[in-house]
């Protein structure tokens, strides 16, 4: 990991609520793996003492980016960042996915954002299989096309029907899984804590592989703060606080202990 | 242009290159930042709190972002002396920085007793005992704040450890003058202050407390002024040395501290912020020293013209 | 959605057409701000800090800004009791909103002398007793943090007044509930807290501290969450009505106190920041209710679930 | 005085360190006076508390406009202010200076951004005088053509010489006093505080009438927390505490009782 000091190279918006900011890192660009994110200072965010994980969008050549959505006030604060601006951030961070553990059948499950790292994973493999992704509406759905263009299966769910099948990704996945017969899926999954648990149970019921990036509060994002743990089971059986910023953020869904 | 201005400084004894160290719980163990920050360069870099056996800590959330600051109720997770030492001193040993290890019990025995194990330990600098910390139910801030729980304990630590013992005060307490002079008497070779101020953020859609442990700890540019007059009076009240920190992010944050009676100070929330600020801090310190033609730092401590 | 909510309460007997009052201090003595708030809308307005005879306060500079607030070392300058009733009460008399006098003195008998004169002038709907000040050498801080001392003054005014007794509590103090305890036994009508947090700031170029006054009270949204927890703690302690500020700047900032047990809040240093901000507080309060169907404040004090 | 949204117009550098930020504010500028000042509050200073006060430099139709030094943090957040953007200020606030009594020989005294409020004021009478303006280089001296275009008569003085005469702006008065034989001076002065004392000191051992603009740092802006008070010498002899923002900015010299 590194401090680095990325130049704005675009700054836009691409559906929805959800804006791409392309930043000059070469640093982080180069070293970065997929499910690996940033820890970013949001600049002329006075009175602020946190940075912003985000995770990897996209990291080619000396290109890095990120795909955010407005949620609060730092991300508020992002929207003002400017082409030219200067963008402090820590990476590359976290353990990223395991893609080696991959197998012949993955299925990529999205929520939100959480299509970023999944797209960044799906072009640096060379297997294909089938990405699930689940918003609320149409404005939720993201990066179909960087998938189809790498040749993915793409299955889109909405909860309110604006787009694809109308429900819940896990829906979708279930409906998917029961035609399944040749190799077991492995998942990759990366959006709100409900899907993730969600996925995380169908896998461990099933016997399969589930690979999760959680999504939690983080204070410094290198693994000095403890501020980011979730409690995981250890190999004797022994559970402890694990650092998702360090530690993960990726774990495997059957070693993850989920709160109440 | 006067030559090349002293940065480095004595503590307890404890000889530093410079006047800024790293507070507790804000640096991990060492590791955790090295890649970020030269930790030769530190003045000393003190660890996150440490009790006798491997702590949990607190339950998630443990951290929330507030104006000017942010609050932790972290709950001293931790390895224990036995885990600390086996893991981390190996490779906090590889550096020529002094390394104060911030202490706990949840009773007194417990504190003597952690004390005593570090007696043995090699390459500890010195002992910062946590008598503030609001985020553990026994332990912690209860001795802080009473006047004659924080002597006896310090007392009774004093006996056990023969390194030097640095009283961590609490800051919410209205006379810190009467702890600093209470905790020199009791035994302590230097003091640092001020740990965080116990706060709480309510979330009004779930009407629950935001941390889980419900209560936590204020730190970050928001404590600042509150801190520099605690070590302000805390100075005045002793003749050892004080540990100024709390909210600084510049040298001018750390300058005040010293002006007003620190000896050094020690970056906590602002690694968070930047990695980069002790650096800075101490860069920007030696260059205030420049420019007014200070030989040393301690020319500088406790200048404050009222 | 619900019928319209009633944001009215009644606190120690005052009626208020809704529980936002402004801070003592932070609004003069009410026609400074006429001009930009309507007086009718408050729920009560809280005058400056009043003594017996005038008082010249301290010297300059005294107030600075820091980050996420301010640091005020006003001194209680003020017109005395006479001077205040004639000048200010013809005023005041002219709207339908309850006028709480802040008074404080330099010693017991003035607390009561002063109490006791406010007791014939008409129009006072209550007393805030400010044994809290950290900017007057005697007087104010001294009472406040020390156990004893708070009890037997409350007791001592309580004799002198018939109008409702808010004592307004020292924050810096480890734990608030005994003194809210102590305040409602000797005879509080209800509480108001929390004050200033004393704090500091030196010019590192001069070496000196930039308030005449050296010390001062830090105010504002750096507060809050201190705030938060000292009025959550008073609150549990008490039966009587508590008055929640610190750092309110939105409705969420002062939904947090009432979650938290405050019946009532007062804004302060953010009436200087935005004089909109008690009308955007209590309309977002009003909103709050109706959202969250809630048929009065009442059902929403103290409601935070453990 | 009334809270006023205003829009910005335009927002220049006008020489030297100083920038011009020009508003719609018509109620603002309808109302105010020379010598009165606007409470500003600085867009996105998140954690800052206090308004910034600022001398209306002009006031026309529905224009009003200051001129400001970027000194700390709240005029250097001032610099990113747009054009298009909305300012919210509370004013005119302040006395003003009384113009009534300026007799038939004017003097105003300007120090660095001093001269806003007096060009404001040059522009408003019928008399015309003489303008001494003062600054430590000439990129301190400002509106000299404001001043020259209504008729006024400008000395400049710079403490590098590099720009009028070489010197302190009250060795400039001096001199020119000397040569004043008819109708006695009355000093208009706004500038730093030593500035104001000096000129203030000189008009009371002549017996000269000088009005002073002080410069305190403010709370309010209105009157209501005492931050910004000054010693004033009563009609009966006693010194009293006056609010600067309220009572003043403007104060006869004669009782101004200044810090030892
Ligand atoms: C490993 C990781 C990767 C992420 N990747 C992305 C991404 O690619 N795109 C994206 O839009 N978002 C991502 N997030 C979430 C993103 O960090 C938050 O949306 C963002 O921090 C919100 O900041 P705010 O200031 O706008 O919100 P506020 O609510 O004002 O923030 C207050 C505090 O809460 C924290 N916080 C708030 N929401 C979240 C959240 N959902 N997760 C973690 N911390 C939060 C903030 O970091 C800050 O410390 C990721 C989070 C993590 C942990
Ligand atoms: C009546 C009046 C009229 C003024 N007119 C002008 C003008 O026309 N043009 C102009 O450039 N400046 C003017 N000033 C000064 C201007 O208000 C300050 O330069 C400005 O507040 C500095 O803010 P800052 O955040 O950049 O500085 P900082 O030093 O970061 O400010 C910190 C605090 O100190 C206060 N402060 C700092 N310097 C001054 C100062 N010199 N006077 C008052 N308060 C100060 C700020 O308001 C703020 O509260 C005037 C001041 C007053 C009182
Ligand atoms: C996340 C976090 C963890 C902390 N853990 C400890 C600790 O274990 N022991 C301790 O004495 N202080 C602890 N502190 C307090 C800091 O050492 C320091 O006293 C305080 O944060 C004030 O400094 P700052 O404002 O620069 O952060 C912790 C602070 C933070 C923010
Ligand atoms: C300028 C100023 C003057 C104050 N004067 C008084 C006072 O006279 N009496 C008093 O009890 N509190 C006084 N206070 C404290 C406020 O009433 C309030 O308790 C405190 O500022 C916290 O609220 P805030 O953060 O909303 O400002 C003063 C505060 C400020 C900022
Ligand atoms: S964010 Fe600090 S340990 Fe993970
Ligand atoms: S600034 Fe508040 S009284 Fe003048």
């Amino acid at each position: 990991m590194q401090i680095e000091k990325a130049t704005v190279k675009t700054h836009d918006l691409v559906g929805g609520d959800y804006r791409e900011l392309v930043l000059t890192a070469p640093v982080t660009a180069k070293a970065a793996v997929p499910g690996q994110f940033v820890h970013l200072r949001v600049p002329r965010l006075d009175g602020s003492v946190l940075r912003r994980p985000f995770s990897i969008y996209r990291a080619r050549d000396d290109r890095l980016s990120i795909l955010y959505k407005t949620v609060g006030r730092g991300t508020r604060a992002m929207e003002t960042i400017a082409v030219g601006d200067t963008v402090d951030m820590i990476g590359p961070l976290g353990n990223g996915f395991p893609l080696d553990a991959m197998g012949e059948n993955p299925a990529l499950v999205a929520g939100g954002y959480g299509v970023a790292p999944l797209s960044f994973l799906a072009g640096e493999v060379d297997v294909r299989g089938t990405v699930f992704i689940g918003g609320a509406t149409a404005r939720d759905i993201l990066c179909v096309g960087d998938f189809e263009s790498l040749g993915w299966t793409v299955r889109i769910t909405t909860e309110d029907g604006s787009l694809g099948e109308k429900g819940l990704v896990t829906a979708a996945l279930d409906a998917w899984v029961a035609t399944q017969q040749g190799t077991p899926p492995v998942y990759y999954a990366c959006g709100p804590d409900g899907m993730l648990r969600a996925v995380g149970q169908r896998a461990v019921a099933a016997g399969h592989t589930a690979w999760l990036s959680l999504d939690k509060h983080m204070g410094c994002g290198v693994g000095a703060c403890l501020a980011c743990v979730q409690k995981i089971r250890g190999a004797d059986g022994s559970v402890a606080w694990k650092r998702v910023c360090k530690d993960g953020p990726i774990f495997e869904a059957s070693v993850i202990e989920w709160d109440a | 242009m006067s030559k090349q201005s002293d940065i480095g400084v004595e503590i307890a004894g404890i000889r530093m290159k410079n006047p800024v160290m790293v507070a507790s719980g804000t640096f991990g163990y060492g590791p955790e930042y090295a890649d970020l920050v030269d930790i030769n360069g530190l003045g000393a870099i003190v660890v996150k709190g440490i009790c006798l056996e491997a702590c949990e800590g607190n339950d998630v959330p443990r951290m929330i972002e507030v104006r000017g600051g942010l609050i932790n109720a972290i709950g001293l997770q931790g390895p224990g002396v036995d885990g600390f030492v086996e893991s981390y001193m190996p490779f906090l040993r590889q550096f020529d920085t002094p390394v104060i290890v911030n202490i706990w019990g949840r009773d007194e025995e417990e504190y003597e007793e952690v004390a005593a194990r570090f007696d043995d330990a090699e390459g500890i600098a010195g002992l910062e005992l946590n008598i503030s910390c609001p985020n553990v139910k026994s332990g912690g801030i209860a001795f802080g704040t009473d006047l004659k729980m924080a002597a006896d304990l310090i007392g009774r630590v004093r006996k056990r450890t023969s390194l030097p013992l640095i009283p961590k005060l609490a800051p919410n307490v209205p006379q810190v003058g009467l702890f600093a002079k209470a905790a020199e008497e009791a035994g302590a070779d230097a003091l640092s202050l001020i740990n965080t101020l116990p706060a709480m953020v309510i979330d009004i859609e779930t009407r629950r407390p935001v941390l889980a442990n419900r209560v936590g700890g204020l730190s970050g540019p928001a404590i600042h002024p509150v801190a520099v007059k605690q070590v302000w009076e805390a100075a005045q009240a002793v003749s050892i040395p004080v540990i100024g920190m709390g909210g600084i992010e510049t040298a001018e944050d750390a300058l005040e501290f010293i002006i007003a009676g620190a000896a050094a100070v020690a970056v906590g929330t602002a690694n968070f912020t930047d990695p980069g600020t002790v650096v800075r801090v101490i860069d920007g310190i030696a260059a205030y020293l420049q420019r007014h033609d200070l030989a040393s730092v301690s020319e500088l401590v406790g200048s404050i013209r009222e």
